[in-house]
């Protein structure tokens, strides 16, 4: 079958989160859009997989969650510490640096 | 006797270099090293005449090859001297005129603390002035003819504490500069025509080019020949160069370097010959400032500045001589020679007049000083008599010649000319009149100055008087001497040429004509300056009048067009430079500073917006990727 | 080598799949010795985390530090011996069954990676410059990077003179991706090279000890864009997938010039036969440009660097660049020649944007450390001029450039930590009036380094400008040397003004001091200026090694 | 492998430099005997150079020739013809007055601060500059050409920069924008123009191969080379925009007023005299040796460029009322000459051209160290703050009239014979241009006589009363140089002998032939 539709799911998705991360303030939901822009990467990766039928793309998709859990730990630890210090997690806030 | 040459210019270049390097221990010995060495320079030239008598009429012309000055591919100029008889004439004229006005400053500037350095200029005056005349090529004489330029500013600004010397010494100079461009372009086209700039291959090859060619190079000369010998349109620079020591007024802007535009045409014969157009030019340019000369000389109650218009005017006869062509060469030269003697004298004067009157110069302020000074009245009348044209001294010879050479040129040019020599010869009698009426005769003018001390007439000393009597003797027989037997005609046809013309009218007519027009003009001065006492402060007089008081307006001329003009575009320029050609630079900065500003503004700090700009980067990647293939 | 062999480190092969069970395992072949320094680099990280957990705290310091620079040194030799073995030129081929490429590029950038990280983990441990707190010696990392600025717990971590030892490890982790990314050789290793690198650089960013704040502004900003663009080059990643059914380069490029026919026809029939290929080809380039900070993903650039700790930011403008061009090189030459012609006009425009777009806005900057942001914009544009000059001389003048390019990086940055005031390093361009009169020596040096990166002659900014713009001339890009060259006057500008205020405007009363560093700093600016200096009058011997390094492995 | 003469000469100053700038800042004098010291010695090595030097001989001499940068096809290729071997000889000549004349001018003010070492720095840079114009003139390859053109800014730049003319008009802070806005024009004109250069150097290889002069030559002797007119017309404009800024010619010369009016006097000397010349020197030397048609197509627009510099910078000039400004337009007009002679294309004109480039910086350095000496004693630049100078200072009157002689180019001073070979050159070639440029004689004696007129002659102003006259040192600078002036205007052959032979070659090179003189053709 062709796997198309698949990917025009996938794209909408990645287009959904890309624009979450445009749209919104908040670092936490900014965050959650890029999961799931990798997410969208991972439904790619698996219909691809399986219309090739090899399993390099399911493969890729395992470390893409395993990539992303880090990125979790990594991104909260910084999002926290920026909270506790500003008191707000907003990315807008945070913008001492420009121009 | 070649070698000798190089000693004539090597003598006084000498004592320029000592004079003027040698610092304040030769203040004291100054003048006579100076004056020394202008005699040694005479007595070589004397040598050298007698030599050159020796020999017959064409191998007189003396050679001498220093060395190769600026060798380079097609381009040859030597540092090497030429002395044939016109030379040898100016060589004796500036050297003998000269040694005599040395010794006459040694009186004259006594008094100044820096005549060591007098000194030096006038030397160094010498040492140009002969370059000038015994070069072989017009590189060299061009060498000299600013050299010349160059030690007339030292001495017209001798006194540069004064600013109108200052300023009278910078406008001869600039004046100069712009004949000057006439010469050197003179020498581009001959290079360019001849490839060459030496006078022997160019006269020679004057018949092998175009009459075209020569009449430009004509002009050209003609332009620097105005410029150095004050001849309409850049005679302006002669008045105010009067704000220079007497002496140097004497020797640099009567009896010498304002003659070097007639040596240059003389010289140059043979492309005048070739060229009538060039010629009929240089001819009314000379009766143009005769008359020009003679005017303003009218109106002057200056003395230097009269007799420095009578030198304009003078020389305007020379220089209208020597348009005529081999007509008039020769007696262009004897008419300068002769005024070499006469004018140099009545500068003299002049100069013993104003040393025993406080250096005043009005001649409204003279009168009756022939009681007071009698050496200086005889000299200076004998140089006035000459200069008139008094029948037997040197003048008349010279000048009657030259009324003759004009009507001889023939036709209604003839006519003309001879009508405007001979007008001129009336004025000349007019305000020659008028100088030694106001000087010497009348009633006594002078009053006490602002200081309260009334001047005391007083005879100068020996050395002044004596070069005076030597130069009254020189204005009362040399004439004479050159005239009878044409003694300076064969002696000089050799290198000039000569050609009788064919006069419509007799000798004798013409020199009739003559003595009318001069009893005329001396008539009219005495009605007017000798029978009733002349007003101390200057009538209004005629427009005519008071636009020759102020040179025939072309000062204001010059100073309206060219100088005011001359401020108005500089200035503008100035403007220009700093608003337009800078400013675009500055412009490009500004501006690029500008658009970083605004883009700067883009970093505006906001992650997301970064985010976007990220997205669109993405977005616009792709769309070109796709469209590349699309194509 | 086959399409199977290539990407069966991650799946065992299909083809022994009938052998009887108790040799069903097949080990996969992996080249230890040639992944040495990587694997040295990660174990001494991995050992820097137990030191953390075990050594006493007085102790750490010293032993993260001679940890680190001991692993850093052992994994350099491991780059020389594997280039002394031919591994660079005649022997190069491709280990750990397709994952990594061990061939002249790879080593070449290893080896500069491995060098610069040497130099700044010698500023990371500097600990002369900020005044004592609580007693101890402090460098520019936060006591205690977890506790709120300001706060009670930080005084208290102060006074107890902790330092936050942990960058040493990460320093390492992050070197390890770094050393791996050009090396890459499948989209995978590629992607978790990045995300190795990539993450232990946000942490880095958030750790200053002086203006905290904007420290983790910087590193909220760093990450959240970086996680970004991964995202979008994972998408890339999956896209070429689904195009090649492979993720090996090889395997990639095979599919690219049409050896191999793998994509699926009825997806060809939907949405052409190339549209997979151009856009995952795009959207990868867009992650590595991201990382390279090319305009229009370069818009972190200037606050990160400003933001991290100024070591930090020296470590990662010099490093991740070379790691980051490694990999786009790679990319370039190896998995998608075939598409030069497609994505010329591409590099063309976004090369020449960041050249000038670069350049123009660091005329207004008033921050030091912006200004170096902006001016390493620029000098990406350039290295991006010789990228796509598709040639052997191409490579080895981006790689000569990387490598001259990092350690003035790295030199600059040094100096900037110098610069002190009562509020830490006085990075505004202010402060720095008249500091040539000061200290003449610093401003000296300082100015060495920017007239390099201005490319004046005689500097090695020169050098590597002028073989990467001769490249891009023999590729027929004239038009983009004409366009570097006038960036490089408008560059120009902004370096003489800061010369300009340095030695010809007055100093001012309340200007910074010149903080007199340890011999850590002093080696780290050293070497930057022989590096300059030497590269600038004789650079021919490091050109013969780039250019024998110019040739990747297939 | 004979000795390496040039690199000995320019190695010495450049090594000279170093010791100066490490001389212990309390040593002040010491540094600068030293610099003095250095720049003698290497004025004597530039003597050598130029006696072994035959004019007969081979197109270029002394050669050296070291491989250097191999991948960048770079050599370190060295060789003077006649124009670089008067052209050294003039830069060891002028550096040690130069020296002489700024022998003050960069002692601290404050005498306290230990670590800032103005004085070592400035004879220092000096040095360098002498070292890298030297080398310039002498490298034969011209990416080694092209980094010294552009590493020579360096230290310039800090010398106009660093070492402002303490005597200023108006606040010191005004001074020193005004000085930093100068030293930041001159360097990015130049750069800019250094580095359009370096785009054309680079399109140069790509084309030829090679960057050695003597390998460009043959290859197109052999046809091996055809450039085609499009490229070589590009990369000509290339090389001659750097030029063009460098030399400097109209309209690209606003940084030239600037730099000289804000620089210490021997620094503005350093500008004009030596430095300068690298341009129009590199304008005869590559741009017409590379690619003569080009030169050729674009001779029409360089010349009305050069008319208008003369023209324009004399007008200039008349209009300045700052000393130092004013003979900076005036070179401005000098060069306009030199350009003109050099794309006539005529024997005269290049031999005037060249010696020219050498008479310009004998006569401007004559008269602009003496300016020097007067505004130091005055503390003023403006024209209007002097007046009878000669009256109190009459050896320096005297000579800076003769300095100001010289500039107008009177004859029996050198720069009348290079002055005249340059009109005759282009006259010979493009009679309407000679003549248009003899209008520049006329303007000079404006200017010239103007200056001097308000400075030196009248009544005495206040203010300059009690003004001393030269002392030794000046005079020790003063002196030399005028003779040096007389001396080449009464006898330039030592200079036209050995131009002239390179002239010929660059006339080869350009394929041209001298117009013949009417006469002898009808012959």
């Amino acid at each position: 079958m062709n796997p198309v539709n698949y990917l025009y799911l996938a794209a909408l998705l990645f287009t959904i989160g890309a624009s979450g991360v445009l749209i919104r303030r908040n670092a936490i939901v900014v965050f959650m859009c890029i999961e799931l822009m990798l997410n969208a990467c991972n439904l790619t990766l698996v219909a691809f997989s399986r219309m090739h039928g090899n399993l390099d793309g399911q493969i890729i998709a395992f470390f893409t969650m395993v990539v992303a859990a880090a990125e979790v730990v990594i991104g909260l630890a910084i999002i926290v510490s920026l909270f506790r210090s500003r008191h707000s997690a907003s990315v807008d806030d945070a913008s001492l640096m420009k121009l | 006797m070649e070698n000798l040459i190089a000693l004539l210019v090597a003598a006084p270049l000498l004592g320029a270099a000592v004079l003027l390097c040698g610092g304040r221990r030769l203040d004291r010995a100054g003048h006579w090293i100076g004056t020394v060495l202008a005699a040694a320079s005479f007595v070589v030239g004397v040598v050298l005449f007698t030599d050159m008598l020796g020999k017959g009429a064409e191998d007189r012309a003396l050679h001498q090859k220093l060395f190769s000055w600026i060798p380079v591919e097609g381009f040859q100029a030597d540092v090497a001297f030429q002395l044939d008889q016109l030379s040898m004439t100016f060589v004796l004229l500036i050297t003998g005129v000269g040694t005599l006005i040395h010794i006459y400053s040694i009186g004259y500037m006594e008094h100044d603390e820096r005549r060591r350095r007098f000194f030096g200029y006038l030397n160094l005056f010498l040492a140009a002035m002969l370059i000038l005349v015994i070069a072989d090529n017009y590189l060299l004489l061009y060498v000299g003819w600013e050299g010349v330029g160059l030690a007339s500013y030292l001495l017209i600004g001798f006194w540069q504490h004064k600013p109108s010397a200052a300023t009278a010494a910078k406008k001869a100079f600039l004046v100069n500069r712009v004949g000057d461009m006439g010469l050197s372009i003179a020498i581009m086209l001959m290079f360019t025509t001849f490839g060459t700039f030496a006078f022997g291959p160019v006269l020679e090859a004057t018949g092998e080019t175009s009459e075209g060619k020569l009449t430009a190079i004509g002009l050209m000369l003609l332009l620097a020949a105005c410029g150095k010998s004050a001849q309409v349109p850049l005679q302006s620079w002669l008045g105010d160069a009067m704000e220079g020591p007497t002496p140097v007024s004497a020797l640099i802007h009567a009896a010498t370097m304002v003659t070097a535009g007639v040596y240059l045409i003389v010289r140059s014969g043979a492309i005048f010959n070739a060229a009538p157009d060039a010629q009929l030019v240089v001819v009314v340019v000379g009766a143009v400032t005769l008359l020009f000369g003679a005017i303003v000389g009218c109106a002057k109650d200056d003395i230097k500045k009269a007799l420095a218009g009578s030198t304009m005017s003078q020389i305007g006869y020379m220089i209208l001589a020597a348009g005529l062509g081999p007509i008039g060469y020769v007696f262009a030269i004897m008419h300068l020679v002769t005024h070499g003697f006469f004018k140099a004298g009545l500068f003299l004067g002049a100069g013993s007049v104003m040393h025993g009157m406080n250096d005043e110069v009005d001649m409204r302020k003279y009168g009756g000083l022939r009681k007071f000074m009698p050496v200086t009245f005889v000299t200076f009348g004998l140089g006035y008599l000459a200069i008139i044209g008094f029948p037997g001294l040197s003048g008349f010879f010279s000048k009657d010649k030259i009324i003759e050479a004009a009507f001889a040129k023939g036709g209604t040019e003839g006519w003309i000319l001879g009508a405007v020599t001979l007008l001129g010869a009336a004025i000349t009698a007019f305000y020659m009149t008028r100088v030694m009426l106001m000087t010497f005769f009348g009633e006594k003018r002078w009053q006490p100055d602002a200081g309260g001390h009334e001047p005391h007439p007083h005879e100068s000393p020996k050395s002044m008087t004596i070069p005076m009597i030597v130069l009254a003797f020189g204005s009362v027989f040399a004439g004479g001497f050159f005239s009878i037997g044409d003694r300076f005609l064969h002696w000089l046809e050799p290198v000039t040429g000569h050609d009788h013309g064919h006069a419509p009218v007799s000798a004798t007519t013409v020199t009739a004509a003559t003595m009318v027009v001069l009893v005329i003009g001396v008539a009219i001065a005495w009605a007017m300056y000798g029978r009733r006492p002349v007003p101390a402060v200057a009538p209004r007089g005629s427009l005519l009048t008071r636009a020759a008081r102020r040179d025939l307006l072309q000062d204001d001329f010059n100073h309206v067009v060219l100088v005011r003009g001359g401020e108005h575009l500089t200035r503008s320029l100035v403007y220009v430079d700093h608003t337009l050609v800078d400013g675009v630079v500055n412009g490009t900065a500004a501006s690029m500073g500008g658009l970083s500003g605004r883009l700067r503004k883009l970093q505006n700090g906001y992650a997301r917006s970064y985010a976007v700009s990220m997205f669109g980067g993405a977005a616009v990647l792709i769309a070109a990727t796709l469209l590349m293939r699309a194509v | 080598m086959s399409a199977t062999a290539v990407h069966s480190l991650w799946t065992t092969a299909g083809g022994v799949t009938s052998a009887a069970p108790g040799d069903r395992f097949t080990a996969p072949t992996i080249e230890y010795a040639q992944l040495a320094p990587v694997l040295i680099v990660v174990g001494a990280a991995v050992l820097g985390i137990l030191v953390e957990a075990f050594v006493p705290r007085r102790a750490r310091y010293t032993t993260q530090v001679f940890l680190t620079i001991v692993a850093i040194a052992a994994a350099f030799a491991a780059v020389v011996g594997l280039a002394a073995d031919g591994y660079a030129t005649k022997n190069a081929h491709i280990a750990a069954m397709g994952a990594v490429a061990v061939d002249g590029p790879a080593l070449f950038l290893q080896g500069t990676i491995l060098l610069v990280s040497m130099v700044s983990v010698f500023t990371f441990a500097e600990r002369r410059l900020d005044p004592a707190a609580g007693g101890n010696r402090v460098d520019s990392f936060a006591a205690q990077a977890g506790s709120v600025p300001g706060s009670d717990s930080e005084k208290a971590a102060v006074k107890a003179g902790f330092t936050t030892t942990e960058v040493f490890p990460l320093a390492l982790f992050s070197v390890a991706g770094m050393l791996v990314f050009p090396a890459a050789n499948d989209l995978l290793t590629l992607f978790i090279a990045l995300e190795v690198f990539s993450l232990p650089l946000y942490l880095l960013c958030a750790v200053a000890r002086r203006k905290r704040l904007m420290s983790q502004e910087a590193a909220v900003k760093y990450f959240l864009l970086g996680a970004f663009s991964s995202a979008f080059l994972l998408f890339g990643i999956a896209l070429l997938y689904g195009y090649a059914g492979t993720v090996s380069y090889a395997g990639i490029a095979n599919v690219v010039d049409g050896s191999v026919q793998q994509i699926d026809p009825a997806l060809a029939g939907t949405m052409g036969n190339d549209a997979l290929l151009l856009i995952g080809g795009a959207l990868l380039l867009m992650g590595l440009l991201f990382k390279v900070g090319a305009v229009p993903f370069h818009m972190w650039t200037p606050d990160v660097y400003q933001g991290a700790p100024t070591p930090v930011t020296g470590f990662m403008a010099a490093a991740t660049k070379v790691a980051a061009f490694g990999a786009l090189l790679r990319l370039l030459y190896v998995v998608l020649p075939g598409l030069t012609w497609d994505l010329r006009p591409v590099m063309w425009g976004v090369a020449i944007v960041t050249m000038l777009g670069g350049a123009v806005v660091a005329i207004t900057q008033t921050d030091i450390k912006r200004l170096l942001a902006y001016s390493s914009i620029a000098h990406a544009g350039f290295i991006l001029a010789g990228v796509i000059a598709a040639s052997p001389e191409g490579i080895s003048s981006v790689l000569f450039y990387l490598g001259v390019y990092s350690f003035v990086t790295v030199g600059a940055f040094a100096v900037v930590t110098l610069v002190r005031d009562a509020g830490g390093e006085a990075t505004h361009l202010s402060k720095w009036a008249g500091l040539g009169r000061r200290s003449p020596l610093t401003a000296a040096v300082f100015a060495v380094f920017l007239l390099s990166f201005a490319g004046i002659p005689l500097t090695s900014g020169f050098s590597g400008k002028f073989a990467v713009f001769k490249a891009a001339a023999d590729g027929g890009a004239g038009g983009l040397v004409v366009v570097g060259v006038i960036s490089s006057a408008i560059a120009a500008f902004f370096y003489i003004r800061v010369i300009v205020l340095m030695f010809f405007s007055e100093p001012k009363a309340d200007g910074p001091t010149v903080a007199v560093p340890s011999p850590l700093t002093m080696t780290t600016i050293a070497v930057g200026v022989a590096v300059t200096l030497v590269l600038g009058l004789a650079p021919q011997y490091f050109l013969d090694l780039a250019s024998q390094a110019g040739v990747f492995v297939r | 492998m004979s000795f390496p003469l040039l690199t000995a000469t320019a190695a010495l100053p450049a090594i000279g430099a170093i010791a100066t700038a490490a001389v212990p800042a309390a040593r002040r004098t010491a540094a600068k005997w030293l610099a003095l010291a250095v720049s003698l010695a290497t004025l004597v090595l530039a003597g050598i150079v130029f006696a072994r030097f035959e004019p007969g001989g081979d197109r270029y001499q002394l050669t050296e020739s070291h491989a250097w940068i191999k991948d960048f096809g770079v050599r370190y290729e060295l060789g003077v013809d006649g124009i670089g071997v008067a052209l050294l000889a003039l830069t060891a000549l002028l550096i040690p007055f130069v020296i002489l004349a700024g022998w003050h001018d960069a002692d601290p003010l404050e005498t306290n601060s230990s670590r800032w070492r103005p004085t070592q720095g400035f004879f220092a840079l000096i040095l360098m500059v002498e070292a890298m114009v030297i080398l310039s003139f002498t490298a034969t390859d011209v990416f080694l050409f092209y980094i010294l053109f552009e590493a020579m800014l360096i230290p310039m730049y800090f010398l106009i920069g660093g070492f402002g003319d303490r005597a200023h008009a108006g606040s010191d802070e005004n001074a020193a924008a005004q000085r930093s806005y100068a030293a930041v024009k001159f360097l990015l004109y130049n750069l800019a123009g250094g580095l359009i250069m370096l785009a054309a150097v680079i399109g140069l290889y790509v084309v030829a191969g090679s960057f050695s002069l003597s390998e460009i030559a043959e290859a197109r002797a052999n046809g091996s080379l055809d450039m085609a007119t499009s490229t070589e017309r590009w990369l000509f404009l290339g090389f001659f925009f750097a030029f063009a800024v460098k030399a400097p010619l109209w309209p690209l010369h606003t940084w030239l007023p600037n730099a000289m009016g804000e620089a210490t006097t021997p620094v503005a000397v350093l500008i004009t005299a030596v430095v300068d010349k690298v341009g129009t020197f590199a304008m005869l030397r590559f741009c017409l040796q590379l690619f003569p048609e080009a030169s050729k197509w674009a001779t029409p627009v360089i010349l009305v460029l050069a008319l208008i510099s003369i023209v324009y910078g004399a007008l200039l000039a008349v209009g300045q009322r700052d000393i130092k400004r004013l003979i900076a337009y005036a070179s401005i007009s000098h060069f306009g000459f030199i350009v003109l002679g050099i794309f006539a294309m005529t024997s005269q004109g290049q031999s005037g051209a060249t010696l020219y480039m050498v008479n310009h910086g004998i006569s401007t350095a004559a008269l602009m160290l003496v300016a020097g000496f007067l505004i130091t004693r005055r503390g003023s630049r403006l024209i209007a703050d002097y007046g009878g100078v000669q009256k109190v200072a009459p050896v320096l009157a005297g000579t800076f009239l003769i300095g100001g002689l010289a500039t107008l180019s009177l004859p029996g001073l050198a720069p009348f014979v290079s002055e005249f070979l340059v009109l005759v050159g282009a006259f010979s070639a493009y009679p309407v241009a000679g003549i248009i440029a003899t209008v520049g004689i006329v303007l000079a004696a404006l200017y010239v006589l103007v200056l001097y007129q308000r400075t030196m002659t009248g009544p005495v102003r206040e203010g300059i009363g009690s003004m001393p006259d030269l002392k030794v040192r000046e005079l020790a600078v003063a002196l030399p140089l005028i003779a040096l002036l007389i001396f080449l205007g009464v006898f330039p052959k030592p200079l036209t002998e050995v131009v002239n032979p390179a002239v010929q070659h660059t006339m080869h090179d350009v394929q041209k032939k001298d117009p013949q003189p009417e006469v002898e053709a009808a012959k």
